[in-house]
């Protein structure tokens, strides 16, 4: 076990635990965070195996998707936030109701 | 010789172009409509003689459309898929005139007539279906198009009826489905024709069987044989000329026309013809008989009085192709002809008492006989055709039914027979009876309803016609252009070398 | 036309630059945008078939950059026929959006936001149906559903954005484990590139945990039961077109996005796993149709459909393990296509209905359907492919699924398809049969009711938009040897191992 | 031209029932012109057919010397009845539709007459049968209704019996000529079956035994000149039928013979003794009409059981039966047409008339030297050849019933007698028809019957004269004596036979098993409805399935139920792809 599969390890430990408040937070803001938790372990995931490459360098293209991550993560983020606050406007809630079909 | 591929293709298309153009009319557009509708009905049946004169020339019509994937769409006229097409066109002719008259003033017409032109081609596109796959589309497809004719006048009960209509009829199409892909994974391409698709095959015995159960059960649900007959009686609350064209001629004989189709095209009579096979079909068909008349018996109604009767005399057709042998075929397929220039006659004549009159129970018949006699002698010469009497049309077709059942060794056929017979005098004289004989009660005497003169004669004539070829199919049966000797054709091509069958 | 893999790049470009264009807040500019879109992106995927057909399956390097940096676009047979059909489609739900009132009622900003984001769902799509690169999926595959979970937020009330809000953290959720997979299996191979991939993918844990990340975090994407409770709210809220695009095609996308993995990196992985996706499919069938028929609104019913088909589509896995290739190969795609093609058309159905009624509860359409009635007749034409009846797209699809479950034996799978069938048959029924119910306050025989109040005007040519689709997918019922032949390029030859016990 | 005029012999009844229904004016005229094609074909054609090959199957239309004496009497009596009609329904409101069925029922009577193939007579056979219906039921008061609801039922149920022997027959002969039918009845294996379907199905028509309960049913209740043609030609039909289809001169059938002849003697006393006791003229007649028929069903039971050996034994039983019914037809077309004329007669006419109608009566008795003395005597030659080990009884039971037959005539001229009239004034257009009709009963019908040489002779030797007198004379005599008594005191029978006799107790007994059967008919359609309640119970069913489904989606969209979810996916795909 190199230190490499220690970052996976983590990174993959980051991902469960976000799961698992993703699974029981019901503020939706705490889902956003759990949501942005778990892209960074799946960066720290990236960023291990980017380390692997052959050679003193480590191998660019993780590097460069971490990078496209990290965009799409904050407009994702960004819009769920959007999508929090028109919520809370509208409906006064900061939790999604039970009933995916129900109708307000 | 090949003769051009777009023949069948415009039979089938001269409907539908025609029932997509009329669906986008507006109500009010009686006229346009009308003349959509009747040069429809004449280019196709023109189309459907053209076809007839070409295969007697000796031109092989056929149309393929490769689907892909191995799969083809063909469409071909053989004298089985010419005798199925031009029954259909010649009668959606004298039907259209009918619904015309009949429809005139009722609501949702352009649907009505859209959907009707459908119906049509998908029957017309059964009856020319060269393959097993083309004939499961359109097989399918009727079902579908026939729906919103059942329930056209949006009653809860016609709702009702096209639930049940619905039930039947796409659980048979899945057995239908479930054998015909059995079978084509099995043997592939499963064309129609002289030779069996089947002959020279290998296949498990047991198998054979299933697959033909699977078929034979899908169409039986169309052909109304008991106990999936259910759908038919329900259905009748469709306006008569629906009941008259489809569910007397073209959904039901659908039915019959695939078992014909499976038995001597897809198994081969000598592969079919088993006691697990064609023999339970023949009994139940003889149990459809003798059931249908039985329950005909019972109704007052004379719409479902004659939806039972359509039971029972389908199942006529049924039991010829299960009995087997050249006579007993011959006098189903004239029966395929025959019965449904009676039962439209039956249903055309039905319809009009009800429109002109409000008649709609066998007692409310009473001296309708004076008033209406061109109708009722129409109607009279139909349901003696019914009771197998010469010289009307059934006699033919019960005779041929006779002479096969002696000749195949099943003689218990002549006692269905008879059964039957007896049972439809039994439930068709009353009804004749109280047109002709009985008088009104005093102040009971039927109203006729004021109607456009056109329409009491569009009512008039198309039963004429059909209760005048009625009459001549049987009376003139020895004549090469008549169903029985186009059905004998059709069988000796199956039988070859060409058996001359005695009389 | 020439041949050429410049196309592919024309096909992904068209709709992202008309993603750009549609910033600008022109009175015009939707109008504009879509007259030089359409055009511009059916042609160039009429080159990029014609391509295929020339050239086989081919690579359009990027700006000429090519792997591992650079970005290839990848086009076989599959991925031509997913662009082709997803310009036909989107194109017709464009024009059926330019008209939408709902459309046209919104602000001039919110506006071209809202074009904007289509395009850029259409132009992602593109580029995700090309894409031969795990992280550029990733990138197109998010985007997709970003710009896909705004649109739908541009719903109705706050149930939109209920919808939407829960569509994003799922979808986000299945995309980041879809990534936590890339990255295990970069580390793995080295590669991101499928083809590469499938060729150094070694046989440790780590590709194992790989392959159930991706999967997992594609079936969140493909709705596949028990992850698709976000589907019905979301696409069930959205605007008509919105509803329209995400049921038809992004939601294949996860499935799209399942084969490239599993015939491609994961191919050499045990074979197992195939039988549970397929256990997963047919699970979903059962459970969306059964909760599609419990439904009272028309587009929660319509949403659960997909969930269904979505179902129906993973068969695939489980009949090629078995042996089947082609057939099931050809046979699941072709659904995929049809079902596309049917289902924007049963949303631009739902949405015409909805804007004229402003409810899409079953019971208020009944009082109102006459006036819907070309809007139910998409809906039912749509609902053909649904059941799996001729004549459509999802019938020949039928036949060649169940063609191969009957082939390599494998009677469930039949049975699964027959009863999706059957159950789809229901939640059809119980929509169409709307379009044929009489109100009570109407006497039978009148001439149509006068139009309810508050029933607000739907744009002719919304309905033919609806229309169109559903008409297309029964031409896929007919003319599909072209798009079989399609499909059949480039299929990938190698069948996957049989499960060894004890591996 | 002869093939044209045999066309004609259907073809000119059904144009005149075309005529009568479009142009009722014209409607007698049009069914007197309808019988001339019959009666001139009799007379001159030869042994002859022509193929009418697009007719039904294909046709064939002929005579022969068994049907020429039989289709003169039909031509000949339909012609006196349509004369006699004329005046007759005069001013009947209705007279349109009688003559349309009068016309039918004679185009199918002339036409299975001269039908050679097995399908043609039975289409004039089924066309009469049920054309006479609206004949017997033409009055339309409940009496009418009830013999034309018990003649229909016959007609159908004997329908049933006909036709599975046609198609045994023809199945066998794979041909529809009668000949051939008739040769391959000869040799099937179940020719005894056939027999016997063929005794019950055109028994019915021919009045035989237990099936004859319509005729004194029909005959009183139709109008005269129906009744007249009813009893004098088309129940001939019947003994016609057993002619052309029995393999009389191929096959013997001792067995069935002796059956036949039982029954035809059966019926030949029951008729004779059930008349003696009725009291209305025409229903005498019909009775009457049942012995006679039973005569002849001796005849037919004589060639069946000829030995094959003898040919010429069964081809003298079939000239009996051919110049019996000749013989009767005449006479009792005679008679009936009387009862008209007596019932419109008053005074001195009244009294010529019951003279005049003697005349028949007689000849129906055999008085010599009327034509029943020569079909008396051809009976008995044909039963000294065909059968001589049964003529020691047949000849006394024969004689017997040569005593009732007087007997009945005899009570039917007495009941005529006691009658009132219901008009007094006949008129020229009964009376022409009718004398016409004792005319030809007494001169006309002897040129069939002489026709064969040896008849003649055979008849005029003493021994045949005084055996076909002296019945006659024990009749009269007894006739006297009973009337003497009558006169004395009032003579009450201690029972009464009702018209239709072992119908009156066979009526419950059916009444009670039509009501018996609706039970089980209502059941049946439980067969129906058990579908019906099957997929509502199914819908039940599903309901509640909807509601459980409905709960459990609800569930299903929890947060930790889609995470859990997603976890256990992610583990059982893992598992499977690592352990598979």
């Amino acid at each position: 076990m190199d230190q490499a599969d220690v970052f996976i390890l983590a990174g993959m430990a980051l991902f469960a635990v976000s799961m698992y408040s993703l699974a029981v937070q019901r503020h939706l803001v705490r889902k956003v965070l759990a949501i942005n938790i778990m892209g960074g372990g799946c960066f720290l995931v990236l960023i291990a195996v980017a380390r692997r490459a052959p050679g003193d360098v480590a191998d660019p293209v993780p590097h460069a998707m971490v990078l496209t991550g990290i965009v799409v993560a904050v407009s994702v983020t960004a819009f769920a936030l959007i999508l929090a606050r028109r919520i809370r406007a509208g409906t006064g809630r900061t939790e999604l109701p039970e009933d995916a079909s129900e109708q307000t | 010789m090949t003769g051009g591929a777009w023949l069948p293709v415009s039979v089938v298309l001269s409907s539908f172009l025609t029932g997509i153009f009329i669906f986008f009319l507006r109500e009010d557009q009686l006229v346009l409509r009308s003349f959509l509708n009747l040069s429809g009905t004449v280019l196709k049946l023109g189309l459907c003689i053209l076809l007839l004169w070409g295969v007697a020339q000796g031109f092989v019509f056929t149309f393929r459309l490769p689907l892909g994937a191995g799969l083809d769409l063909v469409l071909f006229a053989d004298p089985l898929a010419l005798q199925f097409v031009l029954l259909s066109a010649g009668l959606w002719l004298v039907t259209t005139v009918y619904a015309i008259a009949y429809m005139e003033g009722s609501p949702e017409r352009s649907r009505f007539f859209g959907y009707f032109s459908l119906c049509v081609t998908a029957t017309t596109g059964i009856a020319l279906a060269g393959n097993l796959l083309t004939f499961v589309i359109f097989y399918e497809f009727l079902t579908l198009a026939t729906y919103p004719l059942v329930v056209h006048t949006g009653t809860k009960e016609a709702l009702r009826a096209g639930r049940t209509y619905l039930i039947y009829t796409i659980g048979g199409g899945m057995l239908l489905f479930i054998g015909a892909v059995w079978l084509h994974g099995l043997i592939g391409t499963v064309s129609f024709g002289p030779v069996p698709a089947l002959a020279g095959t290998d296949l498990p015995r047991g198998v054979l069987i299933a697959i033909f159960w699977l078929m034979a059960g899908g169409l039986a649900v169309k052909a109304a044989m008991v106990p999936v007959h259910g759908w038919l009686p329900t259905a009748m609350v469709a306006p008569a000329p629906v009941s008259a064209l489809l569910h007397a001629v073209a959904v039901v004989k659908a039915g019959v026309f695939g078992l014909f189709r499976l038995v001597y095209d897809v198994y081969g009579i000598d592969l079919a013809r088993a006691p697990e096979m064609t023999g339970v079909l023949a009994v139940v068909a003889a149990v459809t008989i003798v059931y249908g008349s039985l329950r005909a018996l019972r109704e007052s109604d004379i719409k479902k009085r004659l939806a039972y009767s359509t039971v029972s005399q389908l199942s006529y057709i049924a039991l010829g192709i299960a009995v087997g042998g050249p006579l007993a075929t011959v006098g189903a397929l004239a029966h395929l002809v025959h019965q449904g220039l009676m039962k439209i006659t039956l249903f055309f004549c039905a319809g009009r008492l009800a429109e002109t009159h409000g008649i709609h129970k066998v007692h409310e018949l009473a001296g309708i006989g004076r008033r209406m006699p061109v109708t009722m002698t129409a109607f009279t010469i139909a349901a003696l055709g019914m009771m197998g009497l010469p010289p009307v049309a059934g006699f033919i077709s019960k005779w041929y039914l006779a002479m096969g059942g002696l000749q195949t060794g099943d003689d218990w056929v002549l006692l269905v027979l008879i059964a039957s017979s007896v049972l439809n005098a039994a439930y068709f004289l009353p009804p004749l009876y109280v047109a002709w004989f009985s008088r009104p009660a005093a102040g009971a005497e039927p109203q006729a309803r004021p109607m456009p003169g056109w329409v009491d004669w569009g009512l008039l004539v198309p039963p004429v016609i059909t209760a005048s070829l009625a009459l001549a199919a049987g009376a003139v049966a020895a004549l090469p252009i008549s169903p029985l000797a186009w059905a004998e054709v059709i069988v000796a091509l199956r039988y070859f070398p060409v058996t001359e069958p005695a009389p | 036309m020439v041949a050429s893999t410049a196309w592919v790049a024309i096909a992904v470009a068209v709709p992202l630059l008309a993603a750009l264009a549609s910033l600008w807040q022109g009175r015009w500019t939707a109008l504009i945008v879509a007259v030089l879109a359409i055009p511009g992106s059916l042609l160039a995927n009429v080159g990029v078939v014609w391509t295929v057909f020339e050239l086989g399956v081919h690579r359009h390097p990027v700006g000429g950059w090519g792997a591992p940096l650079g970005i290839d676009l990848h086009v076989d047979g599959l991925a031509a026929a997913f662009l082709a059909l997803l310009a036909l489609i989107a194109a017709v739900i464009t024009v059926h959006m330019l008209v939408d009132p709902d459309m046209r009622a919104l602000s001039p900003r919110r506006r071209s936001l809202f074009w904007s984001l289509w395009y850029l769902v259409w132009g992602a799509l593109a580029a995700m149906f090309v894409s031969g690169d795990a992280f550029n999926i990733y990138v197109t595959l998010e985007l997709a559903t970003l710009a896909g979970v705004i649109l739908v937020s541009f719903g109705h009330g706050t149930t939109a954005l209920f919808a939407s809000m829960r569509y994003l953290l799922l979808g986000t959720f299945g995309a980041l484990s879809y990534v936590l997979g890339v990255a295990l299996l970069y580390g793995d191979t080295g590669t991101l590139d499928l083809a590469l991939m499938a060729e150094r993918i070694g046989s440790g844990a780590a590709p194992v945990v790989a392959a159930g990340l991706v999967t997992v975090g594609l079936a969140v994407k493909a709705a596949l039961v028990p992850l698709h409770v976000w589907l019905p709210p979301a696409h069930a809220s959205a605007p008509a077109g919105v509803s329209a695009i995400l049921s038809a095609l992004v939601v294949k996308a996860g499935f799209y996005l399942m084969v490239r993995f599993w015939f491609g990196p994961f191919v050499q992985l045990d074979g197992a796993t195939w039988t549970v996706l397929g256990i997963l499919g047919a699970v979903g069938v059962v459970w969306g149709s059964l909760c599609a028929i419990r439904q009272e609104r028309l587009k929660l019913l319509i949403a659960y459909s997909t969930v269904a088909q979505v179902g129906y589509l993973f068969l695939l896995f489980p009949l090629v393990a078995g042996g089947a290739h082609a057939a099931a190969w050809s046979g699941a795609h072709y659904l995929a296509l049809s079902h596309a093609a049917a289902k924007a058309a049963a949303f631009l159905a739902a949405g015409n209905i909805l804007t004229s009624q402003g409810d899409d509860r079953l019971s208020m359409i009944a009082r109102a359907a006459r006036h819907h009635h070309l809007s139910l007749l998409a809906f039912g034409l749509a609902g053909a492919t649904l059941m799996g009846l001729p004549p459509s797209g999802g019938f020949l699809a039928k036949w060649l699924l169940v063609t191969a479950a009957v082939d390599t034996g494998q009677w469930w799978w039949a049975a699964v398809l027959i009863a999706g069938g059957i159950l789809a048959a229901i939640y059809v029924y119980r929509v169409v049969r709307l379009a044929y119910v009489t109100s009570p306050a109407e006497p039978p025989g009148s001439t149509g009711p006068p139009r309810p109040p508050g029933l607000l005007p739907v744009p002719m040519v919304a309905i033919l938009a609806a229309l169109a689709l559903a008409l297309l997918s029964v031409v896929l019922g007919f003319a599909s040897a072209m798009p079989l032949r399609l499909l059949e390029i480039g299929m990938p030859a190698v069948v996957p191992p049989e499960p060894e016990p004890g591996r | 031209m002869t093939s044209f005029a045999l066309l004609l012999v259907p073809a000119a009844p059904l144009l005149a029932a075309l005529v009568a229904a479009v142009v009722p004016a014209h409607r007698a005229v049009a069914a007197a012109v309808g019988a001339v094609p019959a009666i001139v074909i009799a007379l001159i054609a030869p042994d002859r057919s022509i193929e009418v090959p697009w007719l039904l199957l294909g046709a064939e239309l002929g005579t022969d010397d068994v049907r020429r004496p039989i289709l003169l009497l039909a031509g000949v009596l339909w012609l006196l009845a349509a004369v006699y009609a004329r005046t007759y329904h005069r001013h009947d409101p209705r007279s349109r539709s009688l003559f349309v069925f009068f016309n039918l029922t004679m185009a199918g009577n002339v036409g299975l007459i001269v039908a050679f193939d097995a399908v043609t007579f039975y289409l004039f056979f089924i066309l009469m049968n049920l054309a006479a219906y609206g004949m017997i039921r033409h009055v339309g008061n409940a009496e009418a209704g009830r013999a034309g609801r018990v003649y229909i039922t016959l007609v159908i149920i004997g329908e049933a019996f006909i036709l599975p022997a046609l198609w045994l027959g023809a199945s066998g002969a794979e041909s529809l000529a009668l000949a051939d039918v008739r040769a391959a009845i000869a040799e099937h294996p179940s020719r005894g079956m056939i027999a016997g379907l063929l005794f019950l199905g055109f028994g019915i028509k021919a009045g035989a035994l237990p099936l004859h309960v319509w005729l004194p049913l029909a005959h009183p209740v139709a109008p005269t000149p129906a009744s007249a043609v009813l009893s004098g030609s088309m129940i001939k039909a019947g003994l016609l039928a057993w002619l052309v289809f029995l393999p009389l001169a191929e096959a013997s059938l001792p067995a069935w013979g002796l059956a036949w002849i039982i029954l035809g003697l059966a019926a030949a006393l029951f008729g004779a003794a059930v008349g003696i006791v009725q009291d209305r003229p025409k229903v005498i007649l019909a009775y009457s009409s049942i012995s006679q028929m039973g005569l002849m069903t001796v005849a037919v039971g004589l060639a069946l059981a000829a030995p094959a050996a003898l040919p010429q034994a069964a081809s003298a039983a079939i000239l009996a039966a051919v110049l019996y019914a000749v013989h009767h037809g005449f006479a009792k077309g005679a008679l009936f047409l009387g009862t008209g004329v007596a019932d419109h007669a008053g005074g001195s006419a009244r009294r010529w008339a019951l003279v005049l109608m003697a005349l028949p009566a007689l000849a129906l008795a055999g008085l010599p030297p009327t034509t029943g003395l020569a079909a008396k005597t051809a009976l008995k030659q044909a039963a000294e050849v065909a059968a001589p080990a049964w003529l020691p009884w047949l000849e006394p039971l024969l004689a017997v019933a040569a005593v009732g037959t007087t007997l009945v005539m005899a009570r039917f001229l007495v009941a005529v007698a006691r009658h009132a009239p219901t008009a007094d004034h006949a008129g020229g257009g009964l009376w022409f028809p009718w004398s016409v009709a004792i005319a030809t009963a007494m001169l006309l019908a002897w040129l069939p019957v002489a026709a064969p040489g040896q008849l003649i002779p055979a008849a005029l030797t003493p021994a045949a004269l005084i055996s076909a007198t002296w019945p006659v004379a024990v009749g009269a005599a007894l006739a006297v004596i009973v009337l003497r008594m009558c006169r004395r005191r009032t003579v009450a029978l201690p029972f009464r036979v009702p018209p239709g006799d072992i119908l009156a107790l066979e009526e419950p007994v059916i009444r009670r098993l039509v009501s018996a059967g609706r039970a089980p008919l209502r059941r049946l359609s439980v067969v129906d409805r058990s579908m019906d309640v099957a997929a509502h119970f199914l819908l039940v069913r599903a309901r509640a399935m909807e509601v459980s489904v409905g709960r459990l989606e609800k569930r299903m969209t929890a947060w930790p139920i889609i995470v859990g979810a997603f976890g256990a996916l992610l583990l059982t795909i893992a598992i499977f792809t690592h352990f598979g």
